[in-house]
């Protein structure tokens, strides 16, 4: 049973651990809003109660004092409230693009919701069911997907959560600030076993968590995804040789690409995800919208493994002009 | 059986209880007083087997294990809990029992502009709460009273047609209720009642009736795409058919986020009537209380957002949701700030209706209160989810709305039912319901900001005293309401005879005798006088 | 003054006078329209949201639209509430025959119209193009002519319905004028059911362009 | 009485107003075979809203109705737009921020 280091005579705790660089955040907003609402409530129960006594009916106070109102009071308490809510409102915000704006240079995890189960990918190769090994005092950016319904990602003493979508990527980060096992919930209603989708968030020292990575890692996304490219036969198209039949792949992450019709489109995640399931929906300049749909045909985890392939054809310099 | 000690044999008077005998002229009404008793007994009845359900949620969570239910039949619990909650009683409540019951009265007219109308509303309520039933007979439904896709619509495998269908129906109940009164405050109004004149209970059923008329044709349309999808197979919340599934929760939440306000609004209309009878004294800023309530129904449509801050919105939608969603709580902060300013230099008397009536404040205060951490981005991507959002919308639906509820009914029961309900026994099921209440949800803001999510079935060990807590406060809230349902059936019969004004207070409700006759009043009345005309000394000042 | 009897004859107990009684039953019948709005109005936001993700695939969709048959359908359309117009201008001087033939060609037209949206449906089932019963389209955007072809059946379907309810309330109202109910003091049932077919048609007159003229100009 | 309080409309003026209507049917079902680049949407909402006016003010006497039964249609309206427009605020600005899923 875990005490509450704030009250440690009560049997539980109140506020939950601060293990994420935004916990902390997270909470001072919290603690100005309970500080405001206290003050609010107590003073609100105090008036009642002593109007309730001071002015009880009771002899030489049978009937009341009239009075209509005051416009300089409503004024008051509209404006004053409108401020404070307006602090709260920009406070808020900050922290919220905080949560979701990760550094360029994040650790990057793959996670996969179904029914009721949490998959991490990392990018090394180790794949992990309900658990999600991460290090600490380092950004780790977990792309979100779901095979199924909606879930979310929920990690309570990290103060993250997002929604898993099928059909989408979203995202989280989060930087652990210290080491320790962590509840990793699904704090979206999924069906049956919902409360059973939950795993740990294992935070380790850098050092640890290296030695962690190194041992038991299979291939990696990008050599799986690259088996996965030849073996749908990919390559039978998209190649840099004059038999190309599709765009070139390599270099393809990140960079602009001009679209039929005259559109332009960043080539991320989403974008090659959406390429493989419905690949007519924004065909590249100057190619026939042959290419089959693979939607059925490859897993989620498939998808992020061809994902990481077309990432790591990024190095490797064309061959002259 | 020995006959109740009656002192005096009053002259039984013709009233809208006696004018007619027989199941007949109960179901073929068109007297919007009996319509009100025939709404009184279908949302008790929901109220109770809404609250069965949630007896099995909570004895479930006394123990972090799954052990009492099956994770399937704990499912279907709070699922059903939830609709019939919302959708069978805190929506209905409030408008149809008492809105029905007062709304001509307090305008000085016969009846609503569409008695008729007012019938079928509740047949219509019936048949929707007959699907209803026959979805709980037929094994339930699991997928919470949001519905989301894709669950709903492909991976659950329980009675969602059904379920939705119940939705859609009583949903045009709803509607037509809505569209009643808005004719009926617009039209039907005495001589001399101006909009200034009315009372404020009668402002916050206008406001909750736009509401329902623009709002619930949103969610019947939702429902029926839902089933049709769920039939069909379709796509049109289906990713893996182009479809997207945070549509859906944008359609559900118009609907279902101004629904919060059809619950609470009637409410804070309630607690409007009571304060200042109370008191005997005006009610402070008249206006602005009126207006707020307007405000209130305006803004209550442009926050819908904030319930999927954390499911897919854009960012750029969820700033703008945020910012609105604080401007909906200044209206509500207004009517909290007037109602205690009325108390002051007022001749106050804690009857039970006044305790209903302060405890309601308390606990709406705290709800908004709580309301205003789930607005900021911030902090609800940390609670969004969790028990925190159950413990804040259970003390604005039931520490808010089922107190002022209660109130009411204390209030207009011997305008009701011509007899006095037992004071003492009322301020102790007050008092109990308070604590008892407090008692159930206050750990729940605890265990959600500690991250316990809501709808689960099991749960980690640490979280278990909060839950002990929780279920423990929960007995106590069940003994606080039986308790008036008891001695107010009991009042029925043993009840002291209720003269024409209990309360002295001065609305054209309290004019007429209790029970009021069929037609409600002999002559139309001609108002003169500004609501909440209490008398002050002479030396008053304003 | 026998027409001021007549009036007051039909007034109901908890009204004062006719005009309050006509008053009611017009605002009554705005209320409503008002929340038709919204109804439809659910449909119309899905609908924008999916034109907006896939602009193309609902230009494709709306190109396997007869664009004459809708054409003839609006005009068909239009031309019922004109006779609706007719009929209650001659419930307001007392043009029984008037009334009765505008009544029953309003019928006809509804009728025709439902006929002729009948014939299109029958004509996309055996296209294929009914998504969830029938649909066999195998073009580009797949996914996106589907969701079209949904708004499509959900959009009709559901005005459809409306015109069904409206054509059975208007041949309530022609029985009730033959047998001579209406007079110039007393016609509220005309005004009323007059507007909600106008308003049938206004529905459509927005279902036109948006389901049928969608990127008609596109190669 | 209730007559008087009207003005009454003559078939005249009705069939004035049918006549309108076919032709604006006929004229945007031409303006769409044109391509107007991003106002084809605009223009043909703009004739269809004509169109319904028409019909609200002239067939449904909008026109001396009292201000309430304006104050039901435009807010039936404004509701939708309501409904639209903070619907498409997330669903058109989706992916303006580089950060998937924001």
């Amino acid at each position: 049973m875990t005490r509450s280091p704030i009250l440690p005579f009560l049997p539980f705790r109140i506020f939950p651990e601060q293990a994420s660089t935004l916990a902390p955040r997270t909470d001072h907003l919290l603690y100005f809003l309970l500080g405001t609402s206290a003050f609010m409530s107590v003073l609100i129960a105090a008036l009642i109660v002593w109007f309730s006594i001071r002015y009880r009916r009771r002899p030489g106070n049978e009937v009341a004092i009239q009075i209509e109102g005051s416009n300089k009071l409503e004024i008051f308490w509209t404006v004053t409230p409108l401020i404070v809510f307006m602090v709260a409102y920009a406070w808020g915000a900050s922290v919220y693009f905080y949560a979701y704006t990760p550094p360029p240079d994040a650790l990057q995890v793959y996670g996969v919701g179904k029914q009721w189960m949490w998959k991490f990918q990392h990018l090394s190769g180790q794949r992990e069911i309900n658990d999600l090994h991460v290090p600490v005092g380092r950004a780790v950016r977990v792309l979100l997907t779901s095979q199924d319904v909606i879930h979310s990602f929920f990690v309570p003493d990290f103060r993250v959560k997002q929604d898993a979508l099928p059909g989408r990527y979203t995202e989280a980060w989060f930087e652990a600030t210290e080491a320790g096992t962590f509840h990793l919930f699904c704090a979206e209603y999924c069906g049956t076993l919902h409360s059973h989708m939950i795993g740990s968030v294992v935070a380790m020292e850098p050092a640890a968590f290296e030695q962690w990575l190194a041992g038991g890692a299979t291939l990696s996304p990008a050599q799986r995804g690259q088996k996965l490219f030849q073996d749908l036969g990919c390559n039978t198209c998209h190649r840099s040789d004059t038999l190309a039949r599709g765009p070139d792949l390599v270099g393809l992450f990140g960079k602009s690409v001009r679209l039929q019709g005259g559109g332009v489109v960043t080539a991320d995640e989403a974008y090659i995800r959406e390429s493989i399931l419905d690949p007519a929906a924004k065909v590249v300049d100057g190619f026939q919208p042959i290419m089959p749909t693979f939607s059925g045909l490859v897993s989620e985890e498939g998808i992020i493994d061809l994902i990481e392939y077309v990432k790591s054809l990024q190095g490797e310099e064309k061959p002259g002009p | 059986m020995t006959a109740a000690p009656v002192i005096i044999a009053p002259e039984v008077e013709e009233n809208y209880l006696n004018v007619r005998y027989g199941v007949r002229s109960w179901l073929l009404t068109k007297d919007h007083k009996r319509i009100a008793l025939l709404y009184l007994m279908a949302i008790t009845g929901a109220f109770f087997v809404g609250g069965f359900f949630a007896l099995g949620v909570r004895l479930e969570l006394l123990t972090p294990a799954g052990d009492l239910l099956r994770a399937e039949t704990f499912n279907k619990f709070f699922s059903m809990h939830g609709i019939i909650m919302v959708f069978f009683f805190l929506i209905p409540s409030i408008p149809t029992v008492l809105g029905n019951f007062l709304l001509p009265l307090m305008i000085g007219a016969r009846d609503v502009a569409f008695p008729r109308l007012n019938l079928a509303s509740w047949y219509i309520y019936m048949i929707g709460a007959g699907f209803l039933s026959y979805t709980i007979v037929a094994g339930g439904v699991d997928t919470g009273w949001t519905f989301y896709t894709p669950f709903s619509t492909i991976y659950s495998t329980t009675n969602v047609i059904t379920a939705a269908l119940g939705i859609f129906i009583v949903g045009f109940s709803s509607i037509l209720t809505g569209l009643n009164f808005i004719v009926t405050t617009h039209k039907m109004r005495a001589p001399g009642l101006t909009w200034f004149r009315l009372p404020l209970f009668v402002w916050s059923l206008y406001a909750t009736s736009i509401i329902q008329v623009l709002a619930t044709p949103v969610l019947g349309i939702t429902m029926a795409l839902v089933g049709l999808e769920r039939t069909l197979r379709v796509g049109i919340f289906d990713p893996s058919l182009g479809g997207d599934p945070v549509l859906f929760q944008h359609l559900f939440w118009f609907y279902s986020h101004p629904a919060v306000y059809i619950m609470i609004l009637p409410g804070m209309g309630v607690v409007s009537e009571l304060v200042p009878t109370f008191a005997r004294k005006r009610i402070f800023g008249y206006t602005y209380v009126a207006y707020a309530s307007v405000a209130i129904a305006f803004l209550g449509f442009l926050v819908w957002g904030h319930h999927i801050f954390v499911a897919g919105q854009s960012m750029y939608a969820s700033l703008v949701f945020s910012m609105l969603s604080y401007l909906v709580a200044v209206p509500s902060a207004i009517k909290v700030f007037n109602w205690t300013a009325t108390l002051y230099k007022g001749s106050i008397r804690l009857t039970t209706p006044m305790l209903y009536a302060l405890g309601f404040i308390g606990l709406f205060t705290m709800g908004g209160l709580t309301g205003l951490f789930l607005a900021a981005l911030g902090i609800d991507i940390h609670v969004q989810d969790t028990y925190f959002i159950v413990a804040h919308f259970h003390y604005i639906m039931v520490g808010g709305m089922v107190m002022a509820y209660l109130g009411g009914m204390h209030f207009w029961w011997p305008k009701i039912s011509g007899r006095m309900y037992p004071e003492a026994w009322g301020r102790m099921s007050a008092i109990i319901i308070f604590l008892g209440f407090n008692l159930t949800f206050f750990p729940q803001f605890v265990l959600g900001y500690l991250g316990m999510p809501r709808r689960y079935w099991s749960y980690p060990d640490e979280f278990q005293v909060l839950n002990v807590l929780s279920t423990a406060g929960a007995s106590i809230l069940g003994v606080g309401y039986l308790l008036p349902m008891t001695y107010l059936l009991w009042s029925l019969r043993y009840g002291a005879h209720a003269p024409a004004n209990p309360w002295q207070a001065t609305g054209l409700e309290w004019q007429i005798p209790s029970p009021p006759p069929e037609h409600n009043f002999e002559r139309t009345p001609v108002v003169t006088r500004p609501p909440y005309d209490y008398p002050g000394p002479e030396e008053s000042r304003g | 003054m026998a027409e001021h009897a007549a009036a007051i004859e039909h007034v109901a107990q908890q009204f004062d006078d006719p005009e309050q009684q006509r008053l009611v039953a017009e605002l009554g019948m705005w209320v409503f329209l008002a929340t038709e709005v919204m109804f439809f109005g659910g449909m119309i936001t899905v609908y924008t949201a999916y034109r907006y993700l896939y602009p193309v695939a609902f230009a494709h969709g709306s190109q396997k639209l007869s664009v004459l048959i809708g054409g003839i359908n609006t005009g068909v359309l239009l031309l019922s509430s004109f006779t609706v117009a007719l009929a209650v201008h001659a419930a307001r001087t007392g043009a029984r025959r008037l009334l009765l033939v505008s009544l029953v060609a309003t019928i006809v037209l509804g009728t025709v119209f439902l006929g002729f949206k009948a014939y299109e449906w029958w004509h996309h089932y055996h296209e294929g193009l009914v998504p969830g019963i029938h649909f066999t389209y195998e073009g580009p955007e797949r996914a996106g002519v589907g969701l079209f072809f949904w708004l499509y059946f959900a959009l009709t379907g559901v005005h459809a319905v409306h015109l069904t309810i409206g054509i059975g309330v208007m041949a309530v109202i022609a029985v009730l004028a033959w047998r001579g109910r209406f007079s110039p003091a007393y016609h509220n049932p005309v005004e009323i059911a007059g507007l909600y077919w106008h308003f049938v048609d206004i529905v459509w007159i927005f279902l036109l362009p948006i389901l049928y003229l969608v990127g008609r100009h596109a190669p | 009485m209730s007559v008087a309080a009207h003005e009454l409309h003559g078939p005249r003026l009705y069939l004035g107003i049918l006549l309108a209507l076919l032709g604006l049917t006929a004229l945007t079902i031409l303006v769409s075979y044109v391509d107007l680049g991003p106002f084809s949407a605009p223009v043909a909402f703009l004739i269809a809203g004509g169109k319904a006016l028409l019909v609200v003010l002239f067939f449904m006497h909008l026109k001396d109705a009292p201000g309430i039964l304006w104050l039901a249609l435009v807010a039936g309206f404004f509701w939708l737009a309501i409904l639209v427009v903070l619907t498409m605020s997330d669903v058109a600005t989706r992916g303006y921020i580089p950060i998937p899923g924001k």
